[in-house]
């Protein structure tokens, strides 16, 4: 199954829209995973971001009978019919990095734990304003999943230690829709709003560039601090002169790696998606099949990998 | 009458000639082997009728078209234009028969456009020097409005006036005027007299198209005339008489212009009431009748559209009252007003009047979508066999009712936009300028449907700045100035000199007393 | 004196038939490519040519070419509306939240082609109210007051867990054939006959080329002007529902950028931005030649930027083939 | 006599559009005080800059009865080449690579130029054609990369960062081409021709007017406009993106019919370009300091816009019917 008339199984991946280079990344990684393997990688990932075109995307995968599907998916429910309908044909369906919903896919490959990112990304915010004044979150859109879940996590680190946090404020989250003008003008009135205003998180790869831009530009290093998630070589630069003292990312290469081999597992029928099950992923070692939040089940990559001024000069040109 | 070539070659002194010149459209051989001559200084006529080719030759003459075969020679050496510019460089200019504005840029800049006047050094455009000359070609026009008025703004006699001073500011030696006093009042035209003479003194060489007799006999040295597409012939104005020109364009005799009909004039159909749209028209009162023919002249912008345009529901009045048959209504738009029985043959034939791109019959049928329709379904062969025999009826000039409007001759266009009219039911019809830039036959025909539309006891309201016209068919006459009735008369009574009185006294108070005082009946009394 | 040239020209009222002015239409031109279109796809996968790919695939092209026909009377009329994506993303979301909210499904779906028709009904009444206003900024405007109302409703919610039956609109068959197709059809059949057969499309081509004749002519103009905006309000309702059959979840952000894709192939289907001018025919297949494009290309795996290029490189060349077969037909007239 | 009247109330056109800019920013002051320190007043102008140059190339276009739905893409396309060079040439000066990207533009304009005025292809088909296909080489060129700030030598950052006079430099590129704008619509011959050939195409062949000529400029103007704002966008945000200004265009021709430009063709001035697109700029500058939800943003934008063009229509009535009314009384 899942092969041309040569004989050889397809596996295909696909992103969320093209020309990002996490996406690229993920691509990558998931290619070299399934080439590792001895099988034909297909890439996919449409021009805008949306549902719908992925939708596009998957019908077309269907038609040409691939043995696996992984998708980065653009919206948590909203593709649940159409994978079923994969399912139905018995392609495996996966998911990886922003995950589906559970009854559309046997297990998700997660970059890393949400709840550790959300934990993290504060207790980070912490150190940056030395312990009080006024933070803030700069987020991708109102609708990112990914992001809507981290941000929940954060909120519950603070509720969780209110002595610990009794003077840090969350004071706004604010929405830059993953747009370089809108991320800027956003992070602008924030610092406009709030005089207070210490450090900037922003779990997004455009967010945060834009946010270290803009303290960068206004001179305003050492005195407003940016972190989150981003890009090493997106945010080299403003690691590097101190407007961003460290941020956090998994390697998405890794994650399509994963993936890959998650996938032809589930092909072969060595996992069936279910929690305690186990694969072996190349060169990343065994990894187990664990309980996710959301009622599915889950694969974890790892911890988040921490990006400071020492390591971020061997990273910048990785990805 | 075809062998008549009078007046041919080399005459001494002749600055344009043309020779042999055909030009085919698809379809159409709108000129025919035809010749022409220009000499220094005239005043050279050229009459037809609609579709006779004169505005395409005119076009040949400055560039816009070329001819498929044929020579032009300007000063005795053969020439090819190949753009418009070329012509104009070698003096040709042409005020074209439809208006060629810019209609969101100033006066002078339509005057100066592609020849604008720059400053030495920089180059850049000279306002002030651009706006002084203007004025002064306008001054020399009597125009009174400014140079800085936005062309759009203007009402079309007036963009005409600004046509004419953009010919005049080329400097040219050979100016072609298509039709130019189509849309003039009588004094406005005596204007234009003056100012083509004066052209000639200065040794300017000037083609008049025309389609009014008056003009011809009164400017033109010769005249030449053209009929489906082919040169009829050439005769020097005094030696020809008013019915051979007819004769020569029409290829046959028309007898009466306007026949004398007794009409009997029945139920007031219409009462209008000091009717007033604050800035347009104040205290207009009027009344029609059954199968009567009411003028409404004046000068141009004496706001006689725009009463009517108000009566049409293109736009709303804003005090007084209008009585159709006796009952008091509010009339919404043009679809209202149908309803109520009015319509309106628009001033503005190809803006207002016609969906150029369409068919003969389409246009036709447009305002009688509904009674061709049955819950909107379109019965097409019905619909076709009503506007064949309304066409037919006006004898409308193409080969079906298939023909594209855009296609067609001015005088036929028009033809076109009174079929629509006829396509319903109605109790009164307003023409605004129905005969505007329609040639003798054409005018006959319409003289003839106004007649009979009389006669079938529609209430008609006419615009017309044409005197004789208005002389001849109305009843009665309502004569306007800036947005005042200033006399109402008896058309039997009435003479040119009292409409002309009328529509130019200085206070409008003052001429309604005065004719008051001349006339014996009071026009809107004399109805009841 | 009477010439024997000119006999009275007697108007007929019978249209020449000719073969020649038959297939110098630009539908031919359509079909040409979309055959094209169809061999490269089979020539580039194996996968293409079959029959499902024919009766199965349009399901995955055919929701946002329901507003292709309404468009097509808003472009002809020589207008545009930009906020029918807009449109389309706030009657799913009322549907989704009135059904989530206790309202039977049924009903839903009357309330979201309702909300359909009310925004397009005010699209219509500002521009013809307002005609000082350019329907360029008025639907600009809509565009985002929609989006943004289905943001005030939604926020960063999904909404959906729709009755099972539901899902049918979008994935079910009748007869073997999709019910979207079988919509589709139907949709044509119907606004092809409004469009050619009536004379609410009479006045809608006739207002395309001059509005003001109309006018004079005691054309309703401002009333088609909203029933043509209320038509494209209902219709990318209707879009509404197939897309969320389809997706089995709605939320604020969908059919994000379909105004443009719609707008495309009215365009490409011969429909001229100037009014007036364009029949039935060519979108229809306009939605099928950029449907199969996309779908055999993907099925090719080509990436999305080359795909985009190709669309692109169709529009624009297509359009040449017709300009050139207008200069070989006539000369442009001056004046 | 009446025509200096005239003249007067068209003036006036932008009137309505000014005193509700005013109105707006009053009430966003109640709302925040930081509204109007010149520090934010400095920030919305440099924001606002780019989409300002946009609007000029925009206006020309949409003066001939064109419109341009290619600059998102153009952006993009010259965005990611300049910053491709610039990353592969350190030492290659600002000033290089601006003309490079402006270059860039401008051939992207001559192609849509070509097609519109020499072949008569309708202006929203070539550039929503173009608009696809430079989108996608902008995706093909870049390898689905981004170009990062590292990446950037800080002389070509410093093109949107740094001063001249004390003022933002991207504001300096904003002033200077609305000052050539000015000139070059109000004072030289094209210019005036530009507006002769949207509000008559068929008069303007008539009186020898080279109209595909100005057609073809027009669009060429658009396109190295286009082309320079990549640039400067580029460097602002220090990171070239294939989705960069995705769907931007919309935002130009709002702001351009805002401020009074009729894509009729023929109609539009400078100074209300001005006003529409410093609206704009509020909208984006304003929404973020006033404690909105953010659920709640685009709503008011859309509501903004709406309310702006209706007030601003309904001044031209009223004045236009005073108008009328003095001249009755005349
Ligand atoms: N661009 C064109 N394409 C096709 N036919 C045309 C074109 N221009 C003119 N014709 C045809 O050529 C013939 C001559 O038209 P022309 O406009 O020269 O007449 P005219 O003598 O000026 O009439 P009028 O007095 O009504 O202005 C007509 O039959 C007309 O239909
Ligand atoms: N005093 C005035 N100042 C400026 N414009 C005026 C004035 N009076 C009338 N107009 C305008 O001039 C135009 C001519 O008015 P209108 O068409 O009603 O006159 P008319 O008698 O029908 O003349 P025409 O013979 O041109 O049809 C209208 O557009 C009107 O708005
Ligand atoms: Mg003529
Ligand atoms: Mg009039």
């Amino acid at each position: 199954r899942g092969a041309q008339e040569d004989g050889v199984q397809r596996h295909a991946f696909v992103f969320k829209n093209t020309g990002n280079p996490y996406g690229e990344k993920q691509m990558e990684g998931f290619a070299d995973g399934i080439r590792e393997q001895g099988f034909e990688p297909i890439l996919r990932a449409p021009d805008v971001p949306t549902a719908e075109a992925q939708i596009q995307i998957i019908e077309q995968l269907i038609t040409q009978r691939v043995a696996s599907i992984s998708i980065t998916g653009n919206d948590f429910d909203a593709l649940e019919p159409v994978l079923t309908r994969a399912r139905n044909q018995g392609i495996r369906v996966l998911s990886a990095d922003s995950a589906v919903n559970p009854a559309s896919r046997m297990t998700h490959i997660n970059q890393a734990d949400s709840e550790m990112i959300g934990r993290t990304l504060i207790q980070a915010a912490y150190d940056m304003a030395g312990g009080s004044g006024d933070i803030a979150i700069l987020s991708a859109t109102s609708q990112a999943s990914n992001q809507n879940l981290w941000i929940e996590w954060m909120r519950t680190e603070l509720a969780d230690h209110p002595a610990k946090y009794r003077d840090l404020n969350l004071v706004r989250v604010a929405y830059g829709d993953d747009l370089r003008d809108k991320s800027v003008s956003e992070t602008e009135g924030l610092l406009q709003s709030f005089p207070n205003l210490k450090v900037i998180i922003a779990p997004t790869t455009v967010g945060i560039a834009a946010a270290g831009r803009v303290v960068t530009d206004r001179g305003l290093i050492g005195q407003i601090y940016v972190t989150g998630l981003g890009l090493p070589s997106e945010m080299a630069e403003y690691i590097s002169n101190g407007a961003c003292p460290y941020m956090f990312l998994w390697n998405p290469i890794d994650v399509g790696y994963l993936t890959a081999f998650a996938a032809t597992s589930a092909v072969d029928g060595r996992i069936s998606g279910a929690a305690g099950e186990s694969f072996s992923a190349g060169r990343l070692g065994s990894f187990e099949i664990v309980a996710a939040g959301d009622g599915g089940t889950e694969v974890l990559l790892g911890a988040p990998f921490r990006f400071d001024p020492d390591n971020i000069d061997e990273w910048k040109n990785v990805y | 009458m075809s062998e008549a070539i009078a007046n041919s070659d080399d005459t001494p002194g002749s600055i344009l000639e043309l020779r042999r010149i055909t030009k085919i459209f698809p379809g159409v051989k709108a000129l025919d082997d035809v010749h022409f001559d220009l000499r220094q200084g005239e005043i050279h006529g050229l009459m037809g009728e609609n579709g006779a080719g004169k505005s395409t030759f005119i076009k040949i003459i400055t560039g816009v078209h070329a001819p498929d075969t044929g020579e032009i020679v300007i000063d005795g050496r053969k020439v090819e234009f190949k753009s418009p510019i070329e012509a104009q460089r070698l003096g040709v200019a042409a005020i074209y028969q439809h208006v060629t504005c810019y209609p969101d840029l100033s006066v002078a800049e339509n005057i100066f456009m592609g020849h604008e006047k720059v400053t030495g050094l920089t180059r850049r455009v000279d306002w002030k020097a651009m706006h002084g000359e203007a004025q002064k070609l306008l001054d020399r026009l009597d125009a009174n409005f400014s140079s800085r008025e936005r062309m759009g703004a203007l009402s079309v006699a007036r963009q005409q006036i600004v046509e004419i001073a953009k010919a005049l500011s080329t400097n040219a030696r050979i100016v072609i005027m298509d039709e130019p006093t189509a849309a003039l009042t009588q004094h406005e035209s005596n204007e234009l007299y003056r100012i083509t003479e004066q052209l000639c003194d200065a040794g300017v060489s000037v083609i008049f198209i025309s389609h009014r007799l008056e003009d011809i006999r009164r400017l033109a040295q010769r005249v030449t005339v053209f009929r489906d597409g082919r040169h009829i012939g050439c005769w020097p104005v005094q030696e020809i008489t008013q019915d051979k020109l007819v004769v020569a364009m029409v290829g046959r005799e028309i007898s009466t212009m306007f026949p004398k009909r007794r009409i009997d004039i029945g139920e007031e159909v219409l009462r209008v009431a000091n009717l007033t749209r604050i800035g347009y028209f104040r205290d207009v009162s009027f009344t029609l009748r059954q199968g009567e023919i009411l003028a409404l002249t004046g000068l141009v912008g004496a706001g006689r559209t725009e009463v009517c345009e108000t009566l049409y529901g293109i736009a709303r009045w804003d005090s007084g009252s209008v009585l159709v048959e006796g009952r008091e209504v509010t009339i919404e738009d043009p679809l209202h007003a149908l309803r109520l029985g009015i319509g309106c043959l628009p001033e503005d034939r190809q803006r207002q009047g016609l969906v150029l791109p369409w068919e003969i019959g389409k246009n036709i049928t447009l305002p009688s979508l509904r009674a061709f329709s049955r819950l909107y379904w379109m019965d097409e062969d019905r619909e076709n066999q009503a506007a064949g025999e309304l066409a037919r009826k006006l004898n409308v000039k193409a080969s079906s009712i298939f023909t594209r409007v855009l296609a067609l001759s001015g005088g036929n266009q028009q033809k076109v936009v009174v079929a629509k009219i006829l396509s319903r039911h109605l109790k009164i019809i307003i023409l605004d300028e129905p005969t505007k830039g329609v040639d003798v036959g054409a005018k006959a025909a319409i003289y003839d449907i106004i007649g009979d539309l009389a006669e079938q006891g529609y209430g008609i309201i006419l615009i017309s700045s044409e005197m004789p016209e208005v002389l001849g068919l109305s009843d009665r006459i309502v004569v306007m100035k800036e947005g005042r009735v200033t006399a109402q008369l008896e058309t039997a009574n009435a003479t040119q000199e009292q409409i002309l009185k009328a529509s130019m006294v200085v206070d409008a108070t003052e001429a309604a007393a005065e004719v008051a005082a001349e006339t014996t009946a009071d026009g809107s009394g004399s109805g009841e | 004196m009477a010439d024997a040239r000119t006999p009275e020209i007697r108007i007929q009222a019978v249209r020449n038939w000719s073969w020649k002015t038959f297939f110098f239409q630009w539908e031919w031109l359509l079909v040409v490519v979309l055959l094209l279109v169809v061999a490269v796809n089979t020539y580039l996968s194996p996968f293409f040519l079959a029959l499902s790919t024919f009766i199965h695939t349009p399901a995955t092209f055919l929701d946002k070419a329901f507003i292709v026909f309404p468009m097509m009377m808003v472009i002809i009329l020589g207008k545009i509306d930009i906020s029918v994506g807009s449109t389309v993303a706030l009657s799913a979301v009322m549907m989704a939240v009135a059904y989530n909210a206790g309202l039977p499904m049924p009903a839903a779906i009357v309330l979201c082609l309702l909300v359909g028709v009310l925004a397009g009904a005010f699209n219509g009444v500002l521009i013809a109210r307002f005609k000082e206003l350019s329907f360029v900024i008025v639907t600009i405007s809509t565009m985002m007051i929609y989006r943004g109302i289905a943001y005030i409703i939604l926020g960063d919610q999904a909404s959906g867990r729709f009755p099972g039956w539901f899902s049918l609109f979008g994935w079910g068959t009748v007869m073997g054939v999709p019910f979207m197709l079988v919509a589709f059809v139907v949709c044509a059949v119907i606004f092809g006959l409004l469009l050619h057969k009536t004379s609410f499309g009479r006045a809608i081509y006739g207002m395309g080329h001059n509005a003001i004749a109309c006018r004079y002519s005691g054309v309703n103009t401002d009333r088609i002007l909203m029933t043509v905006f209320t038509l494209n309000g209902l219709m990318a309702a209707v879009t509404a529902i197939f897309l969320t059959s389809r997706m089995g979840s709605t939320r604020p952000n969908v059919a994000l950028g379909y105004e443009l894709e719609v707008i495309a192939m009215v365009v490409l289907g011969g429909v001229s931005t100037n009014g007036g001018i364009g029949r039935i025919g060519g979108p229809i297949l306009a939605v099928f030649i950029v449907g199969f494009l996309g779908y055999g290309m993907g099925l090719a795996n080509l990436q999305a930027p080359i795909v985009l290029v190709v669309i692109g490189l169709l529009l624009i060349v297509s359009v040449l083939a017709l300009r050139v077969r207008f200069t070989i037909r006539r000369k442009k007239p001056v004046v | 006599m009446a025509g200096r009247k005239v003249t007067f109330t068209e003036n006036l056109r932008e009137l309505g559009l000014f005193i509700f800019i005013i109105a707006l920013g009053f009430a966003i002051q109640m709302r925040n005080p930081a509204f109007l320190r010149v520090s934010n007043i400095v920030s919305l102008l440099t924001n606002t800059s780019i989409l300002g140059i946009l609007a000029v190339g925009m206006m020309l276009v949409l003066l001939t009865r064109g419109i341009d739905l290619s600059i998102g893409s153009t952006i993009a396309f010259s965005g990611m080449v300049t910053a491709l060079t610039v990353a592969r040439y350190p030492g290659m000066p600002a000033l290089l690579a601006v003309a490079q990207g402006a270059a860039i533009g401008v051939v992207i304009g001559m192609v849509i130029g070509v097609l519109v005025a020499r072949f008569d292809v309708l202006p929203i088909i070539a550039t929503l054609g173009m608009m696809n296909i430079v989108r996608g080489l902008t995706y093909v060129v870049s390898g689905g990369r981004w170009v990062s700030a590292y990446q950037m030598p800080d002389s070509f950052k410093a093109l949107a960062t740094g001063r001249t006079l004390g003022i933002n430099n991207l504001i300096v590129v904003a002033i200077v081409v609305y000052l050539v704008a000015t000139y070059f619509m109000n004072h030289t011959r094209t210019g005036r021709r530009i507006y002769a050939v949207g509000s008559n195409p068929d008069a303007a062949e008539v009186s020898g007017i080279p109209k595909r000529r100005l057609v073809f400029l027009v669009y060429t103007i658009m396109g190295g406009l286009a082309g320079l704002s990549g640039v400067l966008w580029v460097a602002r945000f220090a990171s070239a993106q294939g989705d960069t200004a995705v769907g931007y265009e919309l935002q130009v021709i709002a702001a351009c019919i805002l401020g009074g430009v009729s894509i009729l063709g023929g109609v539009g001035k400078i100074s209300g370009l001005l006003l529409g697109t410093i609206l704009f700029g509020i909208l984006a500058n304003a929404l973020p300091l006033i404690d909105v939800s953010p659920f709640w943003q685009m709503g008011i934008q859309g509501v903004t816009v709406l309310v702006a063009v209706m007030t601003n229509a309904m001044v031209i009535r009223n004045t236009e019917r005073s108008a009328l009314r003095r001249r009755a009384t005349m």
